[in-house]
């Protein structure tokens, strides 16, 4: 029984770190992989590592995507923006 | 090199890589083995230094040097991003129009900050009992403060984080674990040896020697350096702008 | 006036204070002297930041 | 052979699959909203492997998950807030659904921790939970309608 | 099942360097390179792994009643999760430095860019 929780989670951050590579848009891809942070730590309980599933809890679902977000907005603006003499 | 010719390249590199990988995985302990040596003997060294929470005593204790290389790649990490994500000469501070959030959001956000932040030094202050420690609830409180940005805005956040003050706590912090470390030189023991303190009573916040204290100090240096980090992120992408006309 | 409206923080303050004490007394397992103290500390720093929080969003 | 783990698996497969397949198809809308019920489904789910594991302590980490979660929700609503703007999420069943799970469990286990400490920390990450949930779904569905920039 | 895991985190650490080697925008290149990282906390927790075991946490437990889990691993895990976030940070920051500069995050026209 235990073993069929680690391989179903094993599964799911398989497949969750495929949708993170294969989606190509960022905002998209900051999505995933906020849902890949949960899904991490999720593992991390059924392998008995409560300490390192509170670590990707705490970095993996609102820091990493705050700052990729972040990047994404200032790169979009920046493109948005009426391009100057250098391009 | 074509974008066909690089896409080849990876495939057969990956390829071998994959086969090489497969190959030692196979010859890896199965996994769930019973037999962990190094895993047994950090468990009965925590015990004897009666800290309830093994992880942090690997981490605080017997591996504290390990952790003080952690906190300066953080500390370093940090650094590059204040000095690469500094206000340029050609750049100006274009503060952005208050913003209204619906009414829910923001009592949510209002009622959640103090609750997620007293969670975090929760999660930092029961480092060596049950699980969390310096890193995990030092994230924790320094995300909560940004619950001022999500549910108000970008000025609202600004009142409750000046960042020149978190700059030198984080400075501070950083000190403080050197500090805690020559104490136990000047102690007449190694450094960062957990020989200066009582070891207390097991499974209380007293226990576990110089344990908390390292804990309590990685706790303040990690939360002032992600608020430091998300700070020079949010000056980027909300109020600094290029000048137009170049 | 301007007792009151400090008479009126310093309530607002107070009971998120006592508030986020008993948030922690509910988070732990066991309670003696030293978890009071850390945890009457860390919840002023809570109250403090909640009561800058609302003004921040309120004074605008 | 745990009656606990058993259920913890079920509401984990469910959880798992259905945000791993919303999350990673389909428009931006229901992407966010699946992002959003991840919280909803893995909180469940940690709880029931706590009481499975039987440790107390791994309620930590549901405890976590039910702050942080939808702060992070929170976040691709705001910084999303334009794209979303045009076709806002509105998926109010499956979020009533989530939050029912949600209550069940914890009305579960506060029956079987009995009156106490246990009891209350579970309650407190049930309304988190829940409350959370709403607040995010609230926010994707035009919550931040009138943020342009900033 | 005995080496599932091991498996898993290789397929996680390739696939995240198959999008590293044909991504597009650097910002989804900064992505793939935590999935990478994510392989490496697998792999470490996968070997720690002991059948039947629980956290080597005695906070409510008694020390000895039940076998537990390799401690060392969590803890190397551990600290690494908490960098990785702040190294996955600096590079974002060089990615908005060189955004500035070149007016582009694809790295292919950042290669032509340069002669």
């Amino acid at each position: 029984m235990a073993d069929a929780v680690i391989v179903l989670t094993l599964l799911a951050v398989a497949g969750c770190a495929t949708a993170a590579v294969v989606n190509r848009d960022p905002a998209r891809q900051a999505l995933v992989l906020a849902v890949l942070g949960t899904v991490l730590a999720v593992l991390f309980t059924v392998l008995q590592a409560p300490d390192v599933g509170l670590s990707q809890l705490a970095v993996g679902s609102a820091l990493t995507p705050l700052l990729i977000m972040l990047t994404v907005r200032k790169v979009r603006r920046r493109s948005a923006a009426p391009k100057d003499g250098r391009q | 090199m074509t974008r066909r010719a690089r896409l080849w390249l990876v495939l057969l590199g990956g390829a071998g890589l994959a086969a090489l990988l497969a190959a030692a995985c196979l010859r890896l302990p199965a996994f769930g083995g019973a037999r962990h040596p190094y895993g047994d003997r950090a468990v009965a060294a925590a015990l004897a230094r009666r800290t309830a929470n093994t992880i942090a005593s690997v981490n605080f204790d017997q591996r504290a040097f390990d952790t003080m290389g952690e906190m300066s790649i953080l500390f370093a990490a940090v650094l590059g991003c204040v000095v690469l994500l500094r206000q340029a000469r050609d750049e100006h501070r274009d503060p952005p129009r208050p913003a209204e959030v619906a009414a829910p959001v923001r009592r949510y956000a209002l009622l959640t900050l103090p609750v997620a932040l007293v969670t975090g030094l929760y999660v930092i202050a029961h480092g060596q009992l049950s699980p969390g420690g310096g890193f995990q609830g030092g994230v924790v409180a320094a995300t909560s403060l940004h619950l001022m940005y999500l549910g108000a805005d970008y000025a609202a956040l600004e009142r409750v984080r000046p960042v020149e003050a978190y700059e030198i706590t984080d400075a501070l912090s950083a000190s403080a674990y050197l500090v805690l470390g020559f104490a136990g030189v000047l102690a007449g023991a190694a450094f960062l040896a957990n020989t200066l303190l009582p070891l207390g009573t097991f499974n209380t916040l007293s226990s576990g020697g110089v344990v908390p204290l390292l804990n309590a100090a990685i706790g303040m240096e990690v939360a002032c350096a992600v608020v430091v980090l998300l700070a020079r992120f949010l000056d980027q992408a909300v109020e600094i702008e290029e000048e137009s006309g170049e | 006036m301007k007792a009151r409206s400090a008479l009126l923080a310093l309530g607002e303050v107070v009971l998120w204070w006592a508030a986020l004490v008993v948030l922690w007394l509910m988070l732990i397992s066991t309670v003696y002297t030293l978890e009071w103290a850390v945890g009457a500390g860390a919840a002023g720093v809570g109250a403090i930041v909640a009561r800058i929080g609302r003004r921040a969003v309120v004074r605008r | 052979m745990n009656g606990w783990l058993l259920a913890a698996t079920a509401v984990l497969a469910v959880g798992l699959g259905a945000s791993l397949w919303g999350v990673s198809t389909g428009p931006l809308g229901r992407r966010v909203t699946a992002q959003n019920l991840s919280t909803a489904l893995l909180c469940p789910g940690l709880l029931l492997l706590a009481q499975g594991y039987d440790r107390t302590s791994y309620v930590d980490l549901a405890l976590l998950l039910a702050l942080l979660g939808p702060v992070g929700t929170l976040v691709f609503a705001r910084l999303l807030a334009d794209e979303l703007a045009g076709d806002p999420p509105r998926a109010w069943g499956p979020t009533w659904a989530a939050a029912a799970l949600g209550t069940v469990v914890v009305a579960v286990l506060c029956a079987v921790a009995g009156p106490g400490r246990a009891m209350v920390k579970l309650l407190i990450v049930g309304a988190l939970l829940v409350g959370g949930n709403l607040i995010a779904s609230r926010a994707l569905s035009g919550g931040f309608a009138e943020v342009d920039r900033g | 099942m005995h080496v599932l895991p091991y498996l898993v985190a290789a397929y996680v650490f390739l696939i995240g360097c198959y999008g590293l080697a044909t991504s597009r925008n650097l910002i989804h290149a900064v992505g793939c390179l935590a999935v990478c990282q994510s392989a490496t906390y697998v792999l470490l927790l996968a070997v720690g792994y002991r059948d039947g075991a629980t956290a080597p946490v005695f906070s409510d437990i008694a020390p000895g009643s039940r076998p537990v889990v390799d401690p060392v691993v969590q803890a190397l895990t551990l600290t690494d999760v908490v960098v990785g976030a702040t190294v996955t940070a600096l590079l974002l920051a060089l990615t908005v430095q060189i955004s500035k500069r070149h007016g582009t995050v694809d790295p292919d026209e950042l290669r032509e860019l340069r002669g």
